[in-house]
């Protein structure tokens, strides 16, 4: 079976405390996802999206906290904006945008953070791996 | 004239086939038709829609296949059992995926013998749940609206005291039906006034009347059906009004049994809320079957009458 | 004077064993209602709802108590499961959301399927007979056949 | 080449029950650059950390990776380990593969090679660590207390006894909160008012105390040591500089304005002063019910005040503080009753909740300490008491229990028996919880020589059938219902957080849980202080508690605060960004994204400029910078790239 490989970019307050929280449950979910720990959402720069998926990566989950949460004032609000443009950017480069995924996870949404990972995993085995030609435009 | 898909149930077509009688009558004045589905069956009746027997399921999920089938997304009932069975099953096959597969495997099975390819056929695709299932109260509050009702009473029921009677199923379980409170429901209140009748308020309003246990337990109906009439007499109504046939039977039919065992009890007249809509839109009297009601309501029918004459 | 066997006595403790409180009956309910019994926690509100209790000689929380202790004969042998008119004030007030209505269900179910005969069509007078509605007399029956 | 260090943690059973430790250290170990690799039972052990000192030392290390729990947890303490031992702390990172790995997966295979990928992707990130130290920045030795409960007030006490001064901010007129409604408290039965009274004046009179009450906080920015925050004042109407508290005009205002803090038993002008004891003892006038505001005419405060301290002008105000801390003690509220539907949604008028029963039974309240019944003032007789009117019910109102009703309505029961000689108690209960030291002996008096009666069971329905109130319950005990017709009933609604907190919790930007009540860093470990550093929490806000605990919460709280305070600089996170001077051509587009304005532009250099003291390191900047002229410490986007490619096994 086709199992895809997924960056996480969680933001330390919210989602990569979210995702603790989903550890300290002992919440079960796929392991395809490698998390690389932002202090906040804004500091992911679309430069990084594109470079997972030139690197091999088949999905991409960018964690943040919920709208006026953000422990930095508005970092998500940026990081809502900076995806919005970076899905159509994903079109013309061929890459289904589906495989970016952007989703605000709390510190207190374990059981979310969990659920997001499987189902994003699930989503992505139907989607299947990427076409070498569209990671090339990527790079 | 607007056209309602209508599912009467067995009730209304045979024991308390007057209360049908007086809805499509009402529904007439009120400007659409009652447009009863061509082939019906029972609705599987209320209560064992247990999770694991999926086949009791079955009766009730032909009756909607078969109405969206007929190209219609509303369908109407006026009993509270079909309305509770229709309702739970429609949820069931919305929320349930399983329950929705093994539903349609077991319908499939109905499919008619065709030997020859029919164009007008609709091809058969799963029912998942399209048609929404209204009580025709519901409809009459949430379509027509209870201020349209108002203005087009030609005998509004003015100065009689109604005590609303939701029984069970009607409302709850509230997950599944989502009619209304449970605790606090508002839709009689809100059709009593739409009549110009004056709501009488009563703790035992959503308390049950034994429903089928009147035919295993006489007596324990009977216990039950007094409490709720002796306080809805009790705060001052002239009748109470309700909306399912067993209901009306327990608490119409009982009141002699209830008279013998508990000497101070006054009998109070019952009316199915389609006949006291129907009057009130100037239905004539001798066609709501009051003949055939246990406790008289010549008393208060005249009273509404009366009210006509004195305008 | 010489007894060849003995009445049992009037209060026999429950013989608990890993089966009764979680396979068999107990498992057999589960599935047919769909609920689990084990999340009751005893909290008396269905039983104080409940229109029919004053009827019935073992209250609906005392029934969900014996059902989590696997009680099988205790719970199929009691006047509850038919007194129970399925009106869902349980269902609607249980504060942990157990469906309880349809574990009366379950109950009913494995009662009619060891072959308890509560009420048949032959105890149905002429009289009730045309003059009960038929959803009174399907779901009354209902008790009998599926 | 740097010398990079990896320790692998078993975490006991923890991460090695999944994650095969050996593998990894030695996968991990063939890596250029990591010159020692291993694993070992608890890194976070002394031993632990004593190995990671030696081995600093014996490989001279020049950096080190501790593949273990979440940098939540062991972050500074391995950083504190690593300096120690001479290496500079900033060279040392944490591999998350407990909370994020071991704890999530139960493929033994598949977690040991997820978690080599997560380690690799730290060694990349280590190779490019700069040593780096921590930014010292003043602090500002001013507390900010919100809430004037007990919890507040005893927050407050503790640090201005310190010597730092505190400015208390509270809603109400004054302070006090839900404690000044209470009659007696358990479980020793002394008199609220007796015991919170010279609390309260203390406040008043404190040097260090600056009390602002009929205020809220309206905006707070900067960060721990150096918050400024803008307080609200509402206009009260009255001059509280030279008004004495006479009280002459709260006698003769005509209006008729029902008591919030008499539960509406009671009414006041709309000139009041909220309870006798308020602190401070002066009144404020309710605009929505004044007659002068909503007619022009009346005025007769105005008139009645000889030196003149009613002005119907006064605006409200709105000041600027500098604060190094705050504590928000923020307090509870109940849920209302219109919510319990099943018990008669509010609109029966002798069923009333705990705190309106406190109002009963309080000297000072509407009757004077006689119990009374709402609806026709005769003294009830059967008294039914309801609990777990809305906790432990997950299904339809809150899923926690509210931990002080079962102790608080034991003692309305045994007040109530002192009151009314012939009444009689009933307690409707799941569990009676008394986990408190002197509770379970206060509980076992009032059944034993009280005569309260206990019936174990929810309440189904309570209903209004003519002029009795109906309950029906029942008892598990015996398996039997029961029907009280009752001359009152009192439920102990459900604890649950004041609707102000939510939107305190936004303006702060702290974090609240599932249920609304503010989230403590850590349940166990750091119950006092928010996630976010610099605020700290005490009493009722951070979940359901009684007095006592709330006391002593706000001692931790303040305690929290004056350790802060006690160091002379704050050191601060180096992990800034900062610009290089040669590619930054001027967008100023960072200038416009930071939030916390800790960029400027240097009009002769032409180019964006980093105020370390104010850098949060967010890293919005970095992200905005077209030309990639910022970067962040430690986390530069090289790094990031370098990350990803070792986390997806690529080289």
């Amino acid at each position: 079976m086709f199992e895809p490989r997924i960056i996480c970019f969680l933001c330390t307050w919210c989602a990569g405390a979210g995702a603790d929280l989903a550890g300290t449950s002992r919440l079960e979910y796929t392991p395809n996802g490698v998390n690389i720990r932002f202090m906040c959402s804004g500091r992911i720069d679309p430069e990084h999206v594109l470079w997972a998926f030139g690197k091999g990566a088949d999905g991409v989950l960018i964690g943040g906290c919920h709208p006026g949460d953000c422990h930095y004032m508005d970092g998500n609000y940026k990081t809502m904006a900076r995806v919005a443009l970076l899905s159509r950017l994903l079109d013309d480069f061929g890459i289904n945008r589906a495989r970016l995924r952007l989703e605000w996870i709390s510190a207190a949404e374990g059981a979310k953070f969990a659920s997001v990972m499987n189902d994003f995993t699930e989503k992505l085995r139907s989607l299947g791996p990427m076409k070498p030609a569209t990671r090339e435009m990527a790079r | 004239m607007v056209k309602v898909a209508y599912y009467p149930g067995c009730a209304l077509k045979d024991r308390s086939s007057h209360l049908d009688a007086s809805a499509r009558d009402a529904a007439e004045r009120l400007g659409f038709q009652l447009d009863e589905l061509e082939s019906w069956t029972c609705c599987g009746a209320v209560p064992p829609v247990s999770r694991e027997r999926v086949m009791n399921l079955v009766a009730s999920s032909r009756i909607l296949k078969n109405t969206r089938d007929s190209g219609r997304d509303l369908l109407v009932t006026i009993c509270d059992f079909c309305y509770n069975t229709l309702k739970r099953t429609n949820h069931r096959i919305r929320k349930d995926e399983i329950t929705r597969r093994r539903i349609n495997t077991y319908l499939a099975q109905e499919k008619p013998e065709r030997d020859y390819i029919e164009e007008t056929a609709s091809p058969w695709t799963d029912y998942a749940g399209e048609v929404r299932v209204m009580h025709l109260m519901e409809y009459l509050r949430d379509v027509t609206g209870y201020d349209e009702m108002r203005k087009r009473l030609s005998r509004p029921l003015e100065g009689l005291k109604l005590a609303p009677y939701y029984g069970c199923v009607m409302l709850r379980p509230e997950n599944e039906i989502g009619l209304d409170d449970p605790e606090d429901p508002s839709i009689i209140e809100g059709f009593i006034e739409a009549l110009g009748a004056r709501v009488v308020n009563y703790p035992y309003r959503t308390e049950c009347c034994g429903s089928y246990l009147s035919v295993s337990d006489p007596d324990v109906s009977t216990r039950l059906s007094y409490k709720i009439l002796s306080s809805a007499a009790g705060k001052g109504a002239d009748a109470v009004i309700l909306s399912c046939p067993l209901c009306f039977h327990n608490l119409d039919s009982r009141q002699e049994a209830i008279s013998r065992v508990f000497p101070g009890f006054k009998p109070i007249p019952v009316f199915y809320f389609t006949q006291l809509l129907s009057l009130a839109m100037g239905g004539d009297r001798d066609r709501q079957g009051f003949s055939r009601h246990h406790v008289d309501v010549s008393g208060v029918v005249d009273s509404i009458f009366a009210e006509k004459e004195r305008q | 004077m010489s007894k060849t066997s003995l009445p049992p006595p009037e209060n026999l403790p429950m013989r608990l064993t890993r089966d009764t409180v979680s396979e068999g009956f107990k498992k057999r309910v589960a599935e047919l209602s769909g609920q689990n019994p084990d999340s009751c926690y005893q909290c008396g509100n269905c039983s104080s709802g409940c229109p029919l209790a004053c009827e019935m000689n073992i209250l609906p929380s005392r029934m969900m108590r014996l059902v989590q202790l696997g009680q099988e004969e205790t719970v199929l042998e009691s006047g509850t499961i038919w007194i129970c008119a399925s009106c869902f004030q349980c269902t609607v007030r249980c504060p942990r959301g157990i469906d309880i209505q349809s574990v009366m269900d379950a109950l009913r179910q494995i009662a009619l399927d060891l072959g308890t005969d509560h009420f048949g069509p032959d105890q149905v007078t002429p009289e009730q007979a045309a003059t009960v509605p038929q959803p009174g007399l399907v779901s009354l029956y209902r008790k009998l056949s599926t | 080449m740097k010398r990079i260090g990896v320790f692998v943690c078993h975490c006991g059973i923890n991460i090695a029950s999944t994650v095969d430790v050996q593998k990894v250290a030695e996968e991990v170990g063939k890596m250029p650059g990591v010159v020692f690799a291993t694993d070992y039972i608890y890194m976070c052990s002394d031993p632990g950390q004593a190995l990671v000192r030696e081995k600093i030392r014996e490989e001279n290390l020049d950096a080190v990776i501790v593949a273990a729990c979440s940098p939540n947890l062991h972050e500074s303490t391995f950083r504190t380990a690593a300096g120690e031992a001479g290496l500079n702390p900033w060279q040392l990172e944490i591999a998350n593969i407990r909370e994020q790995c071991s704890w999530v997966h139960s493929d033994r295979e598949k977690a040991t090679e997820k978690a080599i990928r997560i380690v690799k992707a730290m060694v990349e990130k280590t190779r490019l660590n700069e040593s780096l130290d921590p930014i010292s920045v003043p602090i500002t030795r001013k507390a900010l207390v919100i809430g004037g409960g007990i919890a507040g007030i005893q927050a407050a006490l503790d640090i201005a006894d310190a010597g730092y001064e505190v400015i208390l901010v509270e809603k109400e007129p004054s302070i006090g909160g839900h404690m000044a409604q209470l009659s007696e408290t358990f479980p020793t039965l002394d008199c609220s008012q007796c015991i919170l009274t010279p609390k309260m004046v203390a406040v008043g009179k404190h040097g260090n105390i600056e009390l602002m009450t009929y205020s809220t906080v309206e905006e707070i920015s900067g960060y721990v040591g150096n918050f400024t925050v803008k307080i609200r004042r509402k206009a009260a109407y009255v001059d509280w500089s030279i008004c004495t508290g006479c009280g002459q005009c709260t006698e003769v205002c005509p209006a008729k304005v029902p008591s919030s803090f008499d539960r509406n038993f009671s009414t006041h002008g709309a000139v009041y002063v909220p309870f006798p004891q308020a602190v401070p003892n002066k009144p404020v006038i309710d605009r929505e019910h004044c007659i002068h505001f909503k007619t022009g005419k009346c005025g007769l405060c105005e008139k009645t005040c000889e030196i003149g301290a009613i002005r119907f002008d006064q605006e409200d105000q709105v000041f600027r503080r500098e604060v190094g801390a705050v504590v928000v003690a923020a307090g509870y509220d109940t849920l209302p009753l219109s919510e319990l539907k099943e018990y008669g949604a509010g609109r029966v008028p002798d069923v009333i909740d705990g705190l309106a029963f406190e109002r009963l039974l309080s000297a000072s309240g509407p009757t004077n300490g006689e119990i009374r019944r709402p609806s026709d003032g005769k003294v009830p007789k059967e008294v039914v008491f309801v609990q777990c009117a809305g906790s432990r019910d997950p299904e339809r109102h809150k899923p926690y229990c509210s931990k002080i009703c079962c102790m608080y309505t034991t003692k309305h029961a045994l007040l109530y028996r002192h009151r009314v000689h012939d009444g009689q108690p009933y307690i409707f209960y799941i569990d009676i919880r008394t986990g408190g030291k002197g509770y379970e002996e206060f509980y076992h008096r009032a059944e034993e020589d009280e005569g309260i009666i206990y019936l174990r069971g929810k309440v189904a329905k309570i209903f209004r059938d003519g002029a009795e109130t109906v309950v029906w319950g029942t008892d598990t005990l015996t398996g039997k219902n029961v029907e009280i017709r009752a001359d009152l009933v009192v439920l102990a609604t459900a604890v649950i957080p004041r609707k102000s907190t939510a939107r305190l919790v936004r303006k702060l930007h702290i974090q609240a849980g599932p249920n609304g009540f503010l989230a403590e860093a850590h349940p166990k470990l750091r119950p006092v202080e928010s996630i976010n550093s610099g605020f700290y929490l005490a009493g009722a806000a951070q979940g359901p508690k009684d007095i006592p605990e709330s006391v002593a919460q706000a001692g931790g709280a303040a305690c929290k605060v004056i350790s802060l305070f006690s160091r002379n600089r704050l050191e601060q996170d180096p992990a800034v960004a900062w610009v290089d001077e040669d590619l930054c051509g001027g967008c100023r587009i960072c200038i416009s994204v930071c939030p916390y304005d800790a960029r400027k532009f240097d009009e002769e250099k032409g180019i964006a400029v980093v105020n370390e003291a104010l850098c949060e390191g967010c890293g919005s900047c970095v992200a905005a910078c077209a030309c990639g002229a910022t970067q962040q410490k430690n986390l530069t986007d090289v790094q990031i790239k370098n990350m990803i490619t070792a986390s997806l096994g690529g080289k």
